[in-house]
């Protein structure tokens, strides 16, 4: 870490004065924590970041940073996040969400993103639960997690976002844990400077909806393996790990997708042409 | 055959051939070759279920000024082969003075067709083309139409070059000659037609109203564009893609409609004008994110091409009902533009205007084409630009206290891009305050909700809200594609001594009642006419304005549209009445 | 403390206190009690933008008589701590006449409040309860405010014993030591209000508008219901899931609202009557699937419970403002069913009637109920059984050529379920021919579209088209939620001797000409309240139908809800002009 | 195959009257036919199936069928059919569309339908393209192939539709070409007995707009491995192959989706008793 002389941005200064709805004790305040750590250890100006969300309580978060931020509609951050960064390749694009957000109604645009490879880090604050909804299951929820809406669970196996963030050509996987804002750190550190979509799914407790979640801070454990860059290879360990590996477990090379490129070679003058029979 | 003054400037025909038979292909050739002669014209193309291949008809119109749409009937119907051709019936009224050519070696003409009672003659179309080596009958038939018509050999010629460049120069010389062969063969078939006026020296385009709302669309300083294909608005997309592209932008296809419209209002939000295009279904899926981009104040076109409805409907057809979603589709009390352009050429002044409007107002703007105004292919005069651009009220030196959501005296608070410093704030669909935070504070909603209407309000839109056209104590209101056939029936309605006057709606959202008044001075009767099932045009301007007491609507649900001379007809009725 | 005749018979307040307070327990403590006591009441809550654990308060109405709205201001407003408490005033109203009470102890209440100019009195709430094991601030508060309005013990007992069964007696036994010292405090303290008037022996239910609805969905036969949640329509979602499953149905939650209405459309096409419930956001996503129904003709039931838009909006706050989406969001000309209960009540009612509708006609039914309907909890009398049943009309044995799409005199063409031999088709969204075939054919869509239309249009509805009540030339519309203040509001001018009628709309669309042809005869002059920034449904009804010369309107965006006295001030400047 | 004496179904028995609008030469014909086989092998009364479908050219197929079907609006197949399979168990529900409906609009139903693992078969005829709007790519288009609407090509790379399935906890995975209609008769046969969601994606080449497809008959093979039923394993092996390996590449056991049990619990009487206060 280089240290600057002067003018030197602290992870405080990339908070903005809002205070966050969220409960006492919710994971997301370390995650933004986290955020504002990552984007000052790469001392990126506030206002070259743009932060854009759907809606959940994990989703509020841009409005907590001192950056450019949309809080979209739910499920709809990932295709607003790509038109901002192919627009504007000079922003560093951060996406931001919920399990509910990006993997139920949004899981589309998360296989798509992936497959797009565009240049920006997408994190997912995974509770198993729609917090903001006030406790329903989740893609990521166990089948037999009782609750109001599907009494004795879903019933349905929950599914492996990192999985399909393999298959679907993601260039960056990582699995993090709000409860160590350091390591979540270095990630998100790592995750916006790799070239390419990078994902990174944050176990992020809920602990108004999920107390159990609790327990999280004793089950996760630095993942046995080391960082591949074999997505098959990923893939397979990540169907069968126990979901608390913690961790960069894949890192690709694919290109990103491009931008626009603002030369003009072609005038207003030259399209008319085309017309003239 | 004797044709009166009127239809003398114009001629329609129809040419009819099962897949591969090259109907289209030579119904291209001779509008691209009135063109060039300095005429007009239009053609739209009817197609059978099939997926491709199938049977095909090419509408033409040709004219010597400018036409707006298909003529009450056509002079010829030309059949290659007549395989399936009665499904197009309903889409080529023909008359008694109508001339139906077939092939004098083919199937007889079908009996739903016969029953026009239209004069019919068999020519030897596929035997003139077998006489040429790689001859094709529909070359034949390009150049006895040709002749029919009145077009110069020259321009013909020029336009088989065009169209064939590709084919090499084997398969445009056989073109020519069947050409030439079908020349001879009208000059020496005794069936006659004027030939129109065409004035060579003038500059013409051939257009489609899909690549001219692409053209208005560029113009406007649209840089972005997000995709996702849809009949009949791909063609739009298609154009744009390479041209954005080269005009220093880019065009995105998207995973659905969903992502394209958020795609579309992320690129706006950071500062590059965008748009995106869509029919019915796929504009449905928007409307949620419309409301976005209305609650974020965010610029963002939106072009419908509408097709028949309701559901998956009829895609390969026209019809206006999709006014009521453009109008009323977004949850909330949403305000927002919506523009329809009511003609092929005016797909581009109004996309331009459009891009105009949406970024100066920071508000998402619908633009209301139709599956005949988008591609049908047309000889226009140039299109002129309107020279409207992109002009947002950039905040670029925000200070501190700086609120993204200011109440201005116009409604339209200057807006930061990011990269802007101490700019910063995050753009929300929740309620918020002046300063961009959530709030679900009674006075907030108020305010913003009164700010978001009074910025459409109070904005100065100038003459290019409604086409207004003569007087009278009668008027004709309408909107869209149909304004072509209205506008051709008044006219003739006034060469026979009779004025009603116009108004075509261009803005039909925000409501605009002072002009509205205005328009509607001294009109104390009103025919409302549209291509709907349910009078949506109709409804509207009841809950929106105060109308004469006598209103009258002529209306009906597409695929069939209107021609000019029923609604003379229903004008003449309605106003002895 | 003087009271009115009127208003002795309703007795409003207003807790407010931190997180973990127990306010909201308490306000549905009393409110039970009330109920058990033979009284009525309603309850709504308001919350601080804390996801959990904020201010919070509970905003009670109880009387002697039903209630539908909460009254005008609030007679007491006790705060067991004054946290962010200002947040509320602009919903909680105080008069000169009102009551402050806050703890003794405690911090001096906001500014904002005590500007109401209210009285005050300081009560050792926290201390009284301090000197009970386990005792609680709150339970002395409901203690209190029964005595106050004269809720008898044995009710509050009971209440108490109901809601805290599952903490345990311990828990119970302090809570009700606390109430006691409550209402001793209270009786010894020199405020006096007059008691309510109950009737023990009449059974009552405690019921909120999401439970009735669902009740309503289930009484009529719904069998299936797909989910996604969403503020303020979840309870309906999560009262329906244990339920339906208990009545030999299922609820399956969908990954999001496109899935959940295709979910519902796909069980009912197979034969179960099926549902889904959503808010705005969640209603946008499905209009393209609800045109699917159109076109299909499958039976379908929406409801939407709605919340400030647009957009994301105001979540957790009541707004009126869905109406232009529910009437006119479907893309294409597209006949359908828009219903609105216009109480808690009649949630049950109008959802059992939109199920009965929706199978009749075999068209998608939207009920537009919103968040103060949905989520208030409200005591009534037992909610009948409207004995409307789904009936859809069945082709159980189609015999050869039978003709999904049958063009019938009523328009409703008999629907072969998944299993019956001999009736196979394919449903489609495509526009089709009487026997289902995918068509483009003009006469197809044509008599599709009428068959559709005339469906809706030519059913009997019977007299639960609309509440009409009173008579006389002036008449005040209105819908949903807001009739309840209207018909308090109407209810007080009867008293005063002035006679209003009132047209409250249940179904909204499809149009009933000559039905509200006859509600207006003798109507000189309307006026037409309603929830919303631009006035939707003024704007539907002048387009929809012939207006007395004089119309006025009132309307407002939410959250704020309409109070009695303020429609009251208004229809008395109103009918004096 | 057992042989019953009369009445036995033939495949022709399984087909309408109507005349599909497919191109000739299209694959989708062979589809149809080996559609048409496998419910006469395994004898289905034509009214106790139903077909689902979406939008495009594939999504035709209900009407070409004599069975009941319901050709629903684009992307929202799956969905609908998951609504009629819940209501009726009593149905054989299948469920038929292209690449663009079933992986591009439609991406996200098909990860929530393998998860929810529903009885049902869902056959996906990949041509690579979108047949229906002439000629764009879908996301199993090669990123090279250059179109109108992605010049020079849409330059992200083309997803793993089995490789989602997998992950998403599909019940029965395969590989068809529909060039072979008696393999993929087989195979069907199998996916729609096969308890549990059943995908199997159908090779089935875009005479029109993908020629080169042409070459698919040369390229398919049989699947070098024998069906496994080790999801991961599966997945990677899917996600290493050619894309040209044909065959029934897993079978789970996940007990399928619960559907409606129509015995009453509880009358309306009983429900009127809770509001009672
Ligand atoms: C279209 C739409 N449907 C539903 C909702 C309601 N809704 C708001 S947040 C949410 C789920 C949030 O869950 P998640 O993304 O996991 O975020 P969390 O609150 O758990 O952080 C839902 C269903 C909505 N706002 N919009
Ligand atoms: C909401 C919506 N968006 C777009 C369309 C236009 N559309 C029809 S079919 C299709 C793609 C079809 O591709 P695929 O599913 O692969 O089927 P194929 O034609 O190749 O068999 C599209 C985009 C539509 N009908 N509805
Ligand atoms: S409900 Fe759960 S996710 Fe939401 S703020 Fe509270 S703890 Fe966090
Ligand atoms: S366009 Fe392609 S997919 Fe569609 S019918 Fe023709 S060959 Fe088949
Ligand atoms: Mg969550
Ligand atoms: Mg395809």
């Amino acid at each position: 870490m280089s240290e600057a002389i002067s003018q030197r941005l602290k992870a405080s200064d990339y908070k903005s004065a809002n205070k966050p709805v969220w409960c006492p004790g919710c994971g997301d305040f370390h995650v933004l924590l986290s955020i504002a750590k990552a984007l000052a250890h790469l001392q990126l100006p506030t206002e070259k970041v743009a932060v854009i969300s759907g809606i959940g309580c994990s989703s509020r978060i841009p409005a907590y940073l001192n950056t450019y931020g949309f809080h979209g509609v739910h499920g709809r951050a990932l295709p607003l996040a790509t038109g901002v960064k192919v627009a504007r390749s000079d922003l560093t694009v951060i996406c931001a969400g919920g399990d509910g957000d990006g993997f139920s109604i949004g899981g589309n645009h998360l296989l798509h993103a992936c497959r797009r490879n565009i240049d920006m880090t997408y994190i997912v604050m995974d509770n198993e639960i729609y917090g903001m909804t006030k406790g329903q299951p989740s893609p990521t929820t166990a089948a037999d997690w009782d609750s109001k809406l599907t009494p004795g669970g879903p019933g349905i196996s929950p599914f492996h976002p990192l999985v399909i963030a393999l298959a679907s050509g993601a260039n960056f996987v990582a699995r993090a844990f709000s409860g160590d804002p350091n390591g979540t750190t270095e990630m998100l550190v790592d995750a916006i400077t790799h070239p390419g979509f990078s994902f990174v799914q944050i176990l992020s407790p809920c602990v108004t909806f999920r107390p159990d979640q609790k327990n999280w801070k004793k089950q996760v454990h630095p993942a046995p393996v080391t960082t591949t860059a074999d997505a098959s290879q990923a893939a397979r360990r990540v169907m069968t790990d126990d979901g608390f590996n913690i961790g960069v477990l894949y890192k690709g090379s694919r290109p990103a997708y491009r931008q626009i490129v603002t030369t003009v070679t072609r005038t207003n003058r030259d399209l008319e042409k085309e017309f003239v029979t | 055959m004797s044709l009166s003054a009127h239809e003398m400037s114009s001629f329609s025909v129809a040419l009819i051939g099962k897949g591969g038979s090259g109907v289209i292909t030579a119904g291209e050739i001779l509008l691209a070759a009135v063109g060039k002669a300095g005429g007009y014209g239009l053609m739209t193309r009817a197609v059978g279920p099939q997926i491709r291949g199938g049977e095909a008809a090419a509408l033409l119109r040709l004219a010597s000024h400018p036409v707006h749409c298909l003529d009450d009937d056509f002079d010829v119907l030309l059949g290659i082969d007549w395989l399936h051709a009665e499904r197009f019936c309903a889409e080529i009224p023909l008359t008694t003075e109508s001339l139906i050519i077939s092939d004098s070696a083919g199937d007889p003409i079908p009996a739903e067709i016969s029953a026009s009672g239209a004069r019919t003659v068999t020519l030897p179309l596929a035997e003139l083309a077998n006489s040429i080596e790689g001859g094709r009958a529909n070359m034949v038939a390009a150049g006895l139409l040709a002749e029919f018509a009145g077009i110069p050999e020259t321009a013909l010629s020029a336009a088989i070059k065009e169209k064939l460049a590709d084919r090499g120069a084997s398969v445009i010389a056989a073109s020519e000659s069947c050409a030439a062969l079908g020349r001879a063969t009208a000059r020496n078939n005794g069936v006659n037609f004027a030939p129109l006026h065409t004035s060579k020296d003038e500059t013409r385009w051939m257009i489609s109203g899909n690549q001219a709302a692409g053209l208005g669309a560029i113009r406007g300083g649209v840089r972005f564009a997000a995709a996702y294909p849809i009949t009949p608005a791909t063609e739009l997309l298609e154009w744009l893609a390479p041209r954005l592209h080269d005009a220093g932008g880019t065009l995105v296809q998207a995973e659905d409609e969903l992502a394209s419209i958020n795609m579309a209002i992320g690129a706006s939000w950071s500062g590059i004008p965008a748009l995106t295009a869509t029919s019915g279904p796929g504009f449905s899926l928007m409307t949620e994110s419309i409301g976005l981009a209305v609650s974020a104040e965010v610029p963002v076109v939106i072009v419908n091409v509408m097709r028949g409805g309701p559901s998956t409907g009829i895609p390969t057809k026209s019809e206006q009902s999709d006014l009521n979603i453009a109008l009323y589709g977004l949850h909330g009390d949403a305000p927002h533009l919506v523009l329809a352009p009511n003609s092929i050429a005016d797909c581009a002044f109004t996309t331009q205007w459009a891009v105009h409007l949406a970024e100066a107002t920071q508000a998402p703007a619908i633009v209301l084409s139709d599956q005949f105004l988008g591609q049908a292919n047309s000889i226009t005069a140039p299109l002129a630009d309107a020279g409207l651009f992109a002009a947002r009220k950039i905040s670029s030196e925000p200070t501190a206290g700086f609120n993204r959501y200011a109440l201005t005296e116009d409604g339209i608070s200057p807006m930061p891009l990011p990269g802007t410093s101490c700019g910063q704030y995050t753009a929300d669909g929740l309620e918020h305050s002046t300063n961009a935070s959530p709030s679900s504070s009674v006075a907030d909603h108020l305010q913003q909700s009164d700010k978001r209407a009074h910025k459409l309000d109070a904005f100065e839109y100038g003459k290019p809200w409604a086409d207004i056209e003569g007087n009278g104590e009668l008027a004709v209101i309408t909107w869209g594609s149909t304004t072509g056939a209205v506008r051709e029936a008044l006219g003739r309605l006034q060469d026979s001594g009779k004025n009603i006057k116009l108004i075509s709606i261009r803005l039909l959202l925000p409501t605009l009642p002072q002009q509205f008044e205005s328009a509607l001075h001294g009109v104390t009767r009103l025919l409302v006419i549209e291509q709907n099932h349910s009078g949506q045009l109709h409804r509207f301007l009841r809950a929106s304005y105060d109308l004469p007491a006598t209103v009258e609507t002529m209306h009906r649900s597409g695929p069939l549209l209107f021609r000019p001379q029923e609604i003379v007809e229903r004008i003449q009725a309605w106003s002895a009445a």
